[in-house]
């Protein structure tokens, strides 16, 4: 069975260390914080200026003052802390962020990743703080379906599309496999309802199962 | 000097024609709306506008382009689900676009207000916004030159100021504004209060006065 | 990772033989002292320390020198009234030396911290201390290029920590704690209160908790 | 007459405009607070990461973590706003204080600044903030003797010393008379109790009366 949005996000939850700061991308990535473990010590960045995001906010507690990289009104958490934008991506571009999670258009066997543009001609360009968010982390997961609507795999030789950063993806999350990009091979680190064997068949990049 | 308290309109009548305006926010947090509104009232036009967005619905920045007073925008994230007004200008062919990185758009206005001549970033490598720059390898690394980006006036929101000029700010709306007061030659801030001098903290300033030259008071 | 509250020699033990350690403070406002002892006590050598001076008196980093661990000072201004520890060692060839001048000591700590390769500072242009860097002429001012100081481990004095590592110091003590917190692998901090999650206002921290590894508690 | 340090003092803080931000240097350079005008609104900076910095503390209102750049117990005045280095540095590389007063070994014709080391081949090298300093601010003033003790100039041709910065000086005080150094030529701005023919016999550096 492949994985539900909602599976993918519990499974990548699972992954993040107690105690990372971790920045979520807006959309999919977002979804993550609902699995993270009360307990789990981790912290959200939001690149707008803030560590210590809580949940989305509801009613009484929308504040304009107070949004998400996607302009949602979120929540406040005790240990919080308010920085600007030149702070807020020194601290991205210094790699002093655990992990980042990004969804994608492609990832690369190398690593490399495309989601900010399909390249299309007539698309109005806009790359907000994808390149420094992909080049920053110590870790970048992403979070993507392996296959388009029309079949073709996302994880791909090469990518066809502009490139977000070079070789900077460690984790590909997607709903019926998670990978590790790797310089020569890329190396299958769980399956969900599909083999090793069909996964090779249906990508042209060489992988091996984990150790 | 200490800051100037006035009226939006006198104080975006600093903007001459073809300059570059810094403009503050993230989406609608942090945008100096009530300057934005003086600035179309005002009428300097052929301006370049550097901020995050291009504008959201039909306020604020959006305004003002609607108004026909931008030749370029240089921001991160022109298109948005309310970035209509945007759209149209630039499918029309009517305003120039330059898409810059958000932390690459944040560390070269820190670089104009910081004395910096420019800087190798390791944002964008790779990719085609790396296309023209200079790039260079550094302790096996490699990095793209990034150069300031310089305001003529920067218009910016923050929260509560003090008669000198020294700012602070509310949660995320903080966002571009203390890079920007640094980076332009004048920087006029759209604020809630304006309070006696000794009234903020002075550990908690987080725009110094040196950095304000116009605060409008603008009760929300 | 939260910060982890422990004694000062727990703490120090993360300095290794032949390390590079940044240390906080400009004369004895912002110098971690219980730290210093600390380290001198722990015993690392061969240590390259980073800081605006090279000690004071007969404590704290003066101390460290004394004991003979330091192999490397990289200082804006070693040469002062109290520094006899420093230029005794100096002048018997005991220790190396390089003079940064103050403000580029600070850029090139936080371009260690913020992921710049390299930058280009207007300051030393001319001077003996432009010697063997690689200087290039942007916009019609000279510049000359500089490149990141990082530390292994910073040795930083603040004012309140809460418990996850928020920061925040006092009046000019503050000085080079935030920079040096950002461009180490672990930065330790001594503070004179921990306090509880929550109690530091978001609005005031000015070393987020990310940067802070391990807390000591030193009243004073 | 030739002018006694306090006359000096009182002089250069007579030419910084009302509500100028000002960062006076170690040395002579801090006597120049004595003599500003109450209600000027000028702000001091101290290059230690403070603007509004008060006078001198004394007795009860001295607080270690409380001095300016000379490492001395200063006072907090209303308005005041703390920093850290890079911020502070920042501020002043970025040419956002009006005026910088320092002190100086030499100044040349056409504005070189030496005022951090006399290049005795003993002497421990020493720099501070002041290389910063002198490329930073809108104007620099520099408050000197004319003549070190031996009678030689301290308004040179070009510096002997080495130099702290490259045509940074807009201004030098000295105890007989005021100079801006020029491109070509160096203006004599103010003279006190000599003449222009004398200063003229005396220096190697040609001088033009202001007009």
């Amino acid at each position: 069975m492949s994985l539900t949005r909602e599976e993918m996000a519990r499974i990548v939850a699972r992954d993040i260390p107690d105690g990372s700061y971790v920045n979520l991308g807006i959309g999919q990535p977002t979804t993550v914080a609902d699995f993270l473990r009360p307990g789990s010590g981790v912290v959200l960045h939001t690149e707008n200026g803030m560590l210590g995001m809580g949940r989305p906010a509801v009613g009484d507690e929308i504040d304009p003052d107070l949004t998400n990289a996607g302009k949602q009104p979120v929540t406040e958490l005790p240990g919080a802390s308010y920085f600007h934008h030149a702070d807020s991506f020194a601290m991205m571009r210094g790699g002093h962020l655990d992990v980042c999670i990004m969804g994608a258009f492609q990832v690369s066997a190398g690593g490399d990743l495309a989601n900010w543009s399909t390249g299309a001609p007539d698309a109005i360009p806009a790359v907000g703080g994808a390149m420094d968010l992909a080049i920053g982390a110590k870790q970048v997961f992403v979070m993507m379906t392996l296959f388009a609507k029309d079949g073709s795999p996302k994880l791909v030789p090469s990518c066809t599309y502009p490139l977000t950063g070079r070789g900077c993806v460690s984790r590909v999350y997607t709903d019926v496999a998670t990978f590790a990009p790797g310089a020569d091979v890329v190396r299958v680190v769980e399956t969900f309802g599909i083999s090793i064997e069909e996964l090779s068949t249906r990508l042209d990049v060489p992988l091996v199962s984990s150790p | 000097m200490t800051a100037t308290l006035t009226t939006a309109l006198d104080a975006v009548s600093a903007v001459k024609e073809g300059d570059t305006v810094l403009v503050g926010g993230f989406g609608m947090a942090g945008m100096p709306v009530e300057l934005m509104d003086a600035l179309i009232e005002y009428g300097a036009g052929d301006l370049t506008i550097v901020s995050n967005n291009a504008g959201n619905g039909d306020t604020g920045l959006a305004a003002l382009l609607a108004a026909g007073r931008v030749r370029k925008v240089v921001c991160s994230f022109p298109r948005q689900a309310d970035s209509w007004v945007f759209d149209g200008l630039y499918r029309a062919g009517k305003i120039e676009l330059e898409v810059v990185p958000q932390g690459n758009l944040a560390e070269r206005m820190r670089a104009a207000g910081a004395g910096i001549g420019a800087f190798f970033s390791p944002t964008g490598v790779g990719t085609p916004l790396a296309e023209g720059k200079e790039s260079r390898v550094i302790d096996g690394r490699e990095y793209l030159l990034e150069y300031p980006i310089r305001g003529d006036v920067a218009l910016i929101r923050a929260h509560i100021a003090d008669s000198m000029g020294n700012l602070v700010y509310r949660k995320t709306a903080r966002n571009f504004g203390p890079v920007m007061a640094t980076a332009a030659a004048l920087t006029i801030a759209q604020v809630s209060k304006v309070v006696e001098v000794g009234a903020i903290d002075p550990e908690v300033v987080v725009t110094p006065a040196i950095y304000v030259d116009r605060l409008v008071e603008v009760a929300r």
